[in-house]
């Protein structure tokens, strides 16, 4: 079944086209991993998907409230503890309970510690288990295993084969390993936007000049 | 016994009570919360032998 | 033996474990003395009326007021000097002591000020550096809640009170500059020419014992609490530590 | 959107910007006054409610800027704009988290602060009112600004510039409130324009503050 | 070092508090002041060396908050501590920046002002002077401020109730000044004290401020 | 000839000892990586040795002014561009030039973009551009390779290998691959701190305690 499917889907950042031409679907129990070099548009395009901005051409469709969207930056409150941390996002999402994706990344010993005493890869965890709670289907990640070690690495692939065998599905962007084997992979460079005279779009301006 | 305050009673009384009144509150927080640390810290210490 | 050995929190519990019940009963003693004393036996004064009373408890509570604020520079002094964890958190306990204190002064100066100069308030030079004196004692101790990592927020808050003290102290002289007052000069001096009455001498400097006592009292009851809060922290951390 | 809400009075107690601080701020405005302008009684009386209003201004100003900046920066407002709750309740919701953190401590306390600018004794009633019905207006356009300037590093000095203008009209009618109430004059005309300024901004600018919000998230 | 302190006004043009938002800032002050006290020209002339000088306090702390708390967030304050100059040299040049983005503007600029609250005619120069003599001492302590507060998040209000106090006896000294200037009474005393307190605060605070950075960064 | 010797060194954070008895040398042309899970202390350690904080034990020694850090945060300014930035470190460490620092990191098509429009693996080589215009010998990197690609992870190999090759050292946290693989790695996981009753140090309020 078919959850998320994205047809010729096109980007923009700061007004000009950086990816074109994108397609691909996205079913239950299936996990993509987006690669491409720094600087190709990975994040662009999440974004897009996440609806935080408008595409350029292209179509998005997946249902509504499917998706849960995770950023370079965790979106954490250093002042709160981790455990009041995950409960605001709980009670966002109107998920009833915190507890297991404390225990599925390993965030109990942390739980009442104020997230800005947590070192960088525990904070990457804590970002992780918002994921959870959000308890939504489509997972949208952007480079979710920053400054995590071996052991994280793994918790978070198995984080990600229960969601998949759950039902759920994930789009991933990473330069490193995620431990996740079976995932697919798309490479975006081939899909760099060309310049105009190549036939690529022109930017938001340049259109409406010429 | 209340002494003679004439047109200046409340002047005077409001003064005082003002006064005991700060003082009291002062006192009241400050045994308060010795209190609740001082049983937190037993508490804390007593777990902290339990488990080692 | 050394007198900072009493800034090692065993040693201070102990020894002001001793010293507590004895302060708290002498300042209560002194405290409830003196201010019967003033309220019931004293007469009233041509000048004020029956208002003279409020002396009893407008004067001491304005001298600790600027005394606690001494003595928390001190204590700041200590801490960023030897590092005796005891002396910045009796500093920390001092605080809101003083603050009230402060309080105290206005709130008395204020309702005793109705009747005698006819307004609640004036910016007369002794009020208004209280004022003052009031808003560095919502700063520091605003600065102490804000920062959670203790040791830190001693340092950062003993660092205040020496900028704030010279400041305070520059504020006074800024203010007297400023406007000539309305308030009473300083009678309490030793020299007999300006000297009040016995009559009212006596149970004041009992009131002003009893205010030091009750201070001394209160802050130990208060450092204790401090220290304690202090080591709950430090074992909490070591447990999610381990 | 409830739990925004508390979230945000939580951190507001949390990290030092709690009820106290806008207080704290508010008294030393009043402080301040006499030293510039000089400490007779006349005079204070005469500016007594208009510094009263500057200084609600001027506390709720101060508080501002980071009221969404804050979230832009650790990443919680593209989630929050992902999140299955409208963003223009979620900016309602910070709008009256401001408020209770800032402008109603300021309602209660102004009588006091009203004693040390030697305020005309009938005024003090309308002040309370006036700063009741006004206050909540300051914070919603505040987050309007705040929503405004979200992406700009150092947004403080931009953000007064684009939110002081807009609350021209509050500080008019709250400050006419107060005085024709002190004076014993009518004040109905300054009361309902209070009310209906208040009641319209609440009603309408949560739309504009979410739409700018998106906006600035676009180009993140 | 210089590099520094270009750097920071480099910054401050680009990002939306350069010369022009202090002056900004300061004109709205001084125009919502009447809509607050009422437009009688006499009222206006006999606050105006006070208004002019609260706004002057007011727009240098609307600029302050964000003075180390950017650099902290970013990891620059880390590098800077780290680099080869000293901190205290650094805290310094960012006093230096704050003040001639905010400062020097607003002592060019008092003057037009004063025309809009009918400040007297002999008090134009004493308010230049006065404004030229104070202004640096409020930048630096109010980067003593910044620092102690870098650590925290919305800092804004916190930094207000610390480094209002400390403004007490410039500002004092200042509208005094003003004052006595504009009457003709002899400003030996004032003069001399604020050219003294802001002269000692340039030499001693820095120390101060560069001790709390310190601290701050040692449990970041 | 050695630049950095650590010798018996306890670190702390938050006021509790996290690392104890660390001791390592590091001599010119040669690299040491640092490895252990998230929360070691890896980031406490390097802290420690650039000197923000304190140490509880032991001793640091290397020459003055010799040392460049490099943390999880870049340190650059959104608002200036990939070039002003580098030149502000340049003049703070009095470097005469920045166009090899450009040049190395493959910076020079974004020299003219501001800071904020890059994406997170080109902040990152700018990051990284900032080391080599202090012109310091000793180079105390936290994670370096973090966001970036396989490309720019090969290219960041090269300057420190570059760096080596001068007689430069450098000391290095990371859970990945740097594509270095001369350094010698430390694993902290044996240092992590013992609590006091087993001989551990006691943390700062602790000691005056007890
Ligand atoms: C808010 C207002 C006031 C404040 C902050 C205040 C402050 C002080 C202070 C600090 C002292 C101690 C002086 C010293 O020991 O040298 C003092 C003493 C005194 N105050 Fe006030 N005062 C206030 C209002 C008043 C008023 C309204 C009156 C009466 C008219 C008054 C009458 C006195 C008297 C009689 C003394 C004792 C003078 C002496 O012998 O030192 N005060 N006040
Ligand atoms: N605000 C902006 N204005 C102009 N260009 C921008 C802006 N932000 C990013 N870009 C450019 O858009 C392109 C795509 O950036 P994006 O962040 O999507 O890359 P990415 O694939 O996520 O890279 P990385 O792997 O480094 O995170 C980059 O070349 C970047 O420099
Ligand atoms: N402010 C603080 N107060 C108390 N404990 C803290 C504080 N900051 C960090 N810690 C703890 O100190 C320990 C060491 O943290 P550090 O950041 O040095 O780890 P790290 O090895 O760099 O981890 P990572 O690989 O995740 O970056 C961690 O367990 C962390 O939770
Ligand atoms: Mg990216
Ligand atoms: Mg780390």
């Amino acid at each position: 079944m078919t959850m998320l499917s994205v047809d010729n889907l096109s980007v923009t950042r700061g007004g000009l086209p950086v990816l074109e031409g994108v397609s691909f679907t996205l079913g239950a129990g299936r996990a993509l991993v987006l690669r491409g070099p720094n600087g190709i548009g990975k994040t662009t395009l999440l974004r897009t998907l996440a609806g935080l901005q408008p595409a350029l051409a292209g179509t998005v469709s997946m249902p509504a409230e499917t998706m849960a969207y995770a950023g370079h930056a965790d979106g954490l409150k250093a002042m709160l503890s981790v455990r009041e941390n995950l409960r605001f996002w709980a009670d966002v999402y109107a998920t009833p309970d915190i507890a297991p994706a404390i225990e599925q990344m390993n965030l109990r010993a942390l739980a009442d510690r104020a997230a800005h005493s947590l070192s960088a890869g525990q904070k990457r965890r804590l970002g992780l288990a918002r994921l959870l709670v959000t308890g939504r289907p489509i997972w949208v990640l952007d480079e979710p295993t920053v400054s995590l070690d071996a052991a994280s690495v793994a918790l978070f692939g198995t984080a990600v084969r229960a969601h998949l065998a759950a039902g759920g599905a994930a789009l991933m962007a990473t330069h490193i390993d995620l431990g996740i084997p079976e995932a697919e992979v798309l490479d975006l460079a081939p899909f760099k936007a060309r310049p105009p005279e190549q036939g690529g779009f022109r930017g938001s301006f340049d259109e409406a000049f010429g | 016994m209340m002494p003679e305050l004439g047109k200046y009673a409340v002047t005077v009384l409001g003064s005082y009570v003002a006064t005991v009144a700060l003082l009291a509150g002062l006192v009241a927080l400050s045994l308060w919360k010795g209190a609740k640390v001082k049983r937190a810290l037993a508490r804390q210490e007593e777990r902290m032998r339990k488990n080692g | 033996m050394s007198i900072w050995e009493y800034a090692n929190p065993v040693k201070f519990m102990k020894t002001s474990s001793l010293v507590l019940p004895w302060a708290t009963g002498l300042a209560a003693a002194c405290l409830i003395g003196g201010l019967i004393w003033g309220f019931f036996l004293t007469p009233d004064a041509d000048n004020f009326g029956s208002t003279v009373k409020v002396i009893y408890v407008h004067v001491p509570a304005a001298m600790m007021a600027i005394n606690i604020w001494v003595m928390m520079l001190v204590t700041s002094l200590i801490w960023l000097i030897r590092r005796h964890h005891v002396s910045a958190l009796a500093a920390k306990a001092a605080a809101p002591i003083g603050m009230v204190m402060t309080l105290i002064a206005l709130i008395t100066g204020a309702i005793w000020g109705q009747p005698m100069w006819g307004t609640w308030w004036e910016w007369d030079p002794r009020l208004t550096s209280f004022l003052i004196l009031f808003l560095f004692y919502l700063g520091y101790m605003a600065l102490w809640e804000a920062i959670d990592n203790p040791d830190t927020a001693a340092d950062l808050t003993g660092v205040l009170c020496l900028v704030g003290s010279v400041f305070a102290l520059l504020s006074r002289y800024a203010v007297l500059f400023w406007n000539q007052g309305l308030h009473q000069g300083a009678t309490l001096s030793m020299d007999s020419a300006q000297h009040i009455s016995d009559v009212y001498w006596f149970p004041l400097l009992l009131c002003i014992a009893g205010f030091i006592l009750f201070f001394v009292a209160l802050v130990l009851l208060r450092t204790r609490t401090e220290i304690r809060l202090r080591r709950l922290k430090a074992l909490e951390q070591r447990e999610r530590m381990a | 959107m409830i739990a925004l809400l508390l979230r945000d009075l939580r951190l507001a107690v949390r990290a030092g910007g709690g009820f106290g601080l806008g207080l704290a701020f508010f008294l030393i405005v009043v402080t301040l006054v006499p030293f510039g302008v000089g400490p007779e009684g006349g005079v204070l009386a005469r500016i007594a409610s208009g510094v009263l209003w500057l200084g609600a201004l001027l506390a709720c100003l101060l508080s501002l800027d980071r009221i969404f900046a804050l979230d832009y920066e650790d990443g919680t407002l593209d989630l929050l704009v992902t999140a299955p709750i409208p963003l223009e309740g979620a900016v309602s919701m910070k709008a009256a988290a401001h408020w209770i953190t800032t402008g109603l401590p300021l309602v209660l306390a102004a009588p006091v602060f009203g004693v040390l600018l030697h305020l005309p004794a009938p005024a003090y009633l309308w002040l309370v009112v006036s700063l009741l019905l006004g206050t909540p207006a300051l914070s919603v356009l505040g987050t309007f600004g705040a929503a405004l300037t979200v992406g700009l590093k150092r947004g403080g000095l931009l953000l007064s510039l684009l939110v002081l203008p807009l609350y021209v009209p509050t500080l008019i009618f709250g400050a006419e409130l107060v005085r024709r109430g002190a004076a014993g004059m009518e004040v109905r005309v300054p009361l309902l324009m209070l009310a209906g300024i208040t009641a319209a901004t609440i009603a309408l600018v949560p739309f504009a503050s979410a739409a700018a919000i998106r906006v600035n998230l676009r180009q993140a």
